[in-house]
């Protein structure tokens, strides 16, 4: 049975295990020991304060089968993607361009350099060890954080964004950043990554990046067509939150011209069709077919997410928990969970 | 002898017969008698000063006394942009810098730009082939300084020409194709046709507003940023010999240059010098070959002649008086044809 | 009891009196004799026409209170407002400044001249005699465009807009103008307004109006406090809109500063709370203390929409419609009508 | 006699006492031991030629030789901008025109530029009051075009000054008031501190970085743009009889202008002259002043004389030659202290 969690301390070493298998520039989990520490110890801290409003919080969850057993993933979400300076992208703008004389008029598309998705909450770190990419494991470990939102909605704002990674070819190379990022930073798309830790809120970005719009027209084809594409690694998380309620629009990344998946609360499942229910005895359950449900204790701290299967508890605002998953849970009858369809 | 002078409005044949022998590229000297006749009147207005100095546009040609043929064309625009917006991409110099990641980027880049609005502007030289030899195409060029040195509180603080930008062998221009085209989806000589239907400013319209940098273009473009027609590398030559530099502007087209002086630091203001003319034959061991200006507006003239200039005096022929318009004690304006060597070189 | 429906040709003169009170630079109606005859002519052909999608169709409603009495108002609706020429508007931009060596990092908002509302569709044109404006006519005038597009939803796009009049001073002077538009145009903003028919979607304006940025900070202080408030005259519809779901955000018109109010479909109350309900006889009324409601017959050609006092159609799915109210909507006993809370 | 010299390490308490007479206002020159040395120490390589030519920062003192005071001090970088970035405004124009409405608006438009970045930069000029008479402010600016002259090949194209810009009464700055203060919320002299300690890029990260039309500004802030402090309006004086010119760029703070030149168009590079030394004392009918030079890199050394020059040669005495280190048939660069007028003005 897989459960989500909160990274604790004694992950860390399991957790620098994932990080190095982790492709770089494709996966934004912290990598190394110090950046590893940091991020768990600022997730512990996290989840312990009490925030009146989305600050600088960072929630950084471990997916795993079996206590003890090596992780299968990791995952996070922060509270504000700009508390630690603005978060940039690429918004993608159209520009009239008209000459009445001539009677012609055209758009031509633009990327100008926002911050514009400083003050939404962002979804990161998402990495699935290669034997555990099932759906329901996928599913559970990336959507567990917004069901995380929906249990503390005051510690997230109401928009929310993930960076889908764009594509790279054999050689690792991004067309988009041999087009752009590599005339303004002199060096390979890997090595910018690892500097800058996959970060895009480095004041760096502003000392390094173009000030003006980008004309579209003008870059390379190959570097046109990668824009708002997903690497192949990608395609899985890309799934799963669309599925949610993301969708891909004007954004991109400014490195590899990866899509931003942009939503409203509102519009994501795990608000607007998740239900608080109960959890019953398994007795009266065998009506229904059963189906899989993304099931979390209702609680910020010690924050559990699972998998189960049951028939649907929409009716009757019950659920019936079996005895494992109450124990990977860690509730009780009685106790109220939060339950979205897979 | 060859004189150039202020066109007058008997020219018109002679000018409609040198257009015809232009072709392609000069957009400002087109053969057709009713645009022609109309930039005559202008001019001829211009010398008369019948209009005012910033609408002037002065005409002059190429005159073989011998056979009273016109051998070649020159004008100067007393001012651009005043009508229509004229248009250029000026190359700036952005720098973007990381101490953190110790980069440092000096990034070029293009600003479509109308600076160069008001400025004088000298355009539409023709030769006509038959006439392309000895120093006559120096002649013909460097006439034009000669009258601006002359009449300079007619002309504002700068001067400009624009060169014709670099061309692959097959006529296309790889500036274009890599940027202009991407943005009106037309061949060049469309849209160089509707420049000389006076359309620039309309094209302009549709190139890009906003700073673009140098880097996002294809490297061949890049590199014929200011690079001129291999046919118009003499003239660049000429007139860079009259202190006119390449500042960083160029056509927002083909990327050819435009050259740019401060009129008052242009070596005609600097070195040219007023003589009392005396009648004689040049003595034979003639000077160096110099241009020779009479001080008339209307009746413009000049020609070039062995340098035969002492003590604020210049020797010139009778036929050389006439061809000038000139008599013994009047003033006229010499230079040598070609600069002194700059003893710092 | 008032009524709303299209333009026809017989209102010309109607229309020119109308014109004729309507304040310039503040009501958007047209003024001329000629671009009357326009706009209805436009109109009728577009109520005939059958596009499949959005077009450069444009809508002309005329509110009276009798056949044959002068008209109370008009009200216009654009199914695109760029379908001729792109729509001009600033947008509110935020750009972010860092330095880091000197610690200093803020916000500056920038309003950029851009096209991003061309595709919407467009409400304007809206203007009520004095002497008529009480709520429940002024609801119906402006909200009947909206009941009309959700009558033939087809017709329209999925996002729609309207841009208030921004405020003048006594001498009928705009700040806003004044500080932006006036040093481009080089004329009174009343000129120019005349000129240009308040039309902003002339090439003109990209002619004119400034290709870059305009750095809020350095307007005067007069001009800045324009930005986003409305004209006295617009606080009627401005909260008629409101109500209906309509919000202002960053968007803000070239001219005056006035706000663009800015929705989704879904987020109007035309679309989301209405209800078909079919024509009844009175008799079944009686039970629930009757409360306004907006009417409007469910055809596209001789749209018709009124108020009326009923009860609560909820549930029924049937409306009693009083005599006149069926004769003002032309309907009849099992036709179908819309309905809406006033 | 004062004599303009290359600074030699021992000058550093004498260069230390100037710059505590220096006041606020000139960044390069605070009253501050430990960077002042290090600043000697790098013109000593420069003169030396120990480090490379980018790096080089020629500083030279004027020694009174009668008491072995300094009285003034000037410097030329050899290029800014390549540490740290440099920035200006330039000013540019920009036409909306629209045929339909009959408006035609130039308007003038700030852009945010490193464009001088390389530029050789001639700065931190300043002359004890003690010394302020006769043409002693000559003879301490225009040294400087004199070691060009000789060293032209040591010199990028482009030379730049910057000069200081218009303060009110009070000692602030309507253009910083007016546009820096929105970006910065800081006092003009908070920054002008931060300039000092060499932070001025990180201020300009602050700065609006898209083109800013100067209609917005407030007429105040639009008046002073290009205009100098009026205690700085004689130095930029004297800059411009040597060649260089306002073109358009000025200091993001107070928009002082930027005073440039083409080195091979500066008044020195022109006119000057070598000359052969030989000994005599000056005629009773001395000529016009003019700066004299010796032609040593290491040991550059500048005074003021009356012209004594005829068929390439200069009469010094001996005086004047032991102050030069020259000797009767070595070179030394001769020039007018003052342009003659031009014969066209």
């Amino acid at each position: 049975m897989f459960v989500v969690r909160p990274a604790e301390t004694s992950d860390i070493p399991a957790l620098e295990a994932l990080a190095g298998i982790a492709m770089h520039g494709v996966h934004t989990l912290p990598r190394t020991r110090k950046a590893i520490e940091r991020a768990v110890v600022r997730s512990i801290a996290s989840f312990a304060s009490c925030p009146e409003m989305p600050g600088d919080e960072s929630y950084f969850f471990v997916l795993e089968s079996h206590a003890g057993k090596p992780l299968a993933g990791a995952a996070a979400i922060s509270a504000t993607a700009g508390a630690h300076g603005a978060f940039f992208a690429f918004r993608n703008d159209v520009l009239q361009q008209v000459s009445r004389d001539l009677d012609i008029s055209h758009n031509v598309h633009t990327l100008t350099l926002c911050s514009d998705l400083s003050g939404y909450s962002q979804l990161s770190g998402f990495f699935l060890c290669e034997r555990n990419r099932a759906w329901p494991q996928a599913s559970l470990l990336s959507r567990a954080r917004l069901l995380f939102a929906a249990v503390a909605p005051h510690r997230f704002g109401d928009k929310f964004f993930a960076a889908m990674p764009g594509i790279t070819d054999a050689g690792l190379r991004s067309p988009f950043w041999e087009a752009l990022g590599r005339k303004f930073f002199q060096m390979d798309f890997l090595e910018a990554e690892r500097m800058i830790e996959g970060a895009r809120n480095r004041t760096l970005i502003v000392e390094l990046m173009p000030h003006y719009p980008v004309y579209v027209p003008l870059l390379p084809a190959e570097a046109q067509a990668a824009m708002g594409r997903v690497h192949a690694e990608g395609e899985l998380p890309f799934r799963i939150l669309s599925g949610e309620g993301f969708v891909p629009d004007e954004y991109i990344d400014i490195f590899d011209g990866g899509p931003v998946l942009r939503a409203r609360r509102n519009a994501l499942r795990s608000f607007s069709a998740s239900m608080r229910c109960q959890v019953a005895d398994a007795g009266g359950a065998g009506e229904a077919p059963p189906s899989a449900y993304l099931v979390a204790a209702m609680r910020e701290e010690k924050f559990r997410a699972t998998v189960i299967e049951c028939s649907s508890p929409e009716w009757s605002g019950q659920v019936s928990l079996p005895a494992d998953a109450r124990r990977a849970l860690d509730v009780a009858d009685g106790d109220a969970v939060l339950c979205v369809e897979l | 002898m060859l004189v150039v002078r202020a066109i007058v409005e008997q020219d018109i044949d002679g000018l409609l017969s040198l257009a015809a022998q232009v072709g392609s590229g000069m957009t400002t000297l087109k053969p057709d008698r009713d645009s022609l006749a109309q930039r005559v009147e202008t001019a001829c207005a211009s010398f008369a000063e019948r209009i005012p100095i910033q609408q002037r546009d002065y005409v002059f040609v190429m005159d073989d006394t011998a056979n009273n043929r016109l051998a070649g064309v020159c004008a100067i625009k007393a001012a651009v942009g005043l009508d229509e917006p004229f248009y250029n991409y000026r190359i700036g110099t952005l720098v973007h810098s990381s101490k953190e990641l110790k980069v440092f980027t000096r990034m070029d880049t293009l600003y479509l730009s109308n600076d160069l609005t008001g400025c004088a502007e000298l355009c539409s030289l023709f030769l006509h082939p038959d006439y392309r030899s000895g120093s006559n195409g120096k002649l013909l060029s460097k006439s034009r300084f000669m009258f601006i040195a002359q009449f300079a509180h007619l002309f504002p603080e700068k001067l400009i020409a624009e060169m014709r930008g670099f061309q692959r062998a097959d006529g296309t221009s790889p500036f274009w194709e890599c940027l202009g085209r991407h943005f009106f989806r037309m061949d060049f000589s469309r849209a160089d046709d509707l420049t000389s239907l006076g359309k620039k400013s309309f094209i302009a319209e549709l190139m890009p507003r906003h700073p673009l940098y140098v880097a996002y273009l294809p490297q061949e473009a890049q590199d014929v940023i200011g690079m001129v027609h291999v046919d118009t590398a003499p003239a660049r030559r000429l007139l860079e010999q009259e202190g006119m530099h390449y500042e960083g502007y160029v056509d927002i087209f083909d990327a050819g240059p435009v050259l740019q002086a401060r009129v008052s630091e242009l070596r005609a203001l600097r070195d040219s010098e007023l003589a009392i003319v005396q009648s004689g034959e040049p003595s034979s061991e003639a000077g160096p070959p110099a241009l020779v200006a009479n001080t008339a507006l209307g009746g413009f003239r000049v020609i070039a002649a062995p340098l035969a200039a002492a003590d604020g005096r210049m020797t010139l022929s009778s036929d050389q008086q006439a061809v000038l318009a000139c008599r013994p004690g009047d003033a006229v304006r010499i230079m040598s044809l070609t600069p002194k060597k700059n003893p710092h070189a």
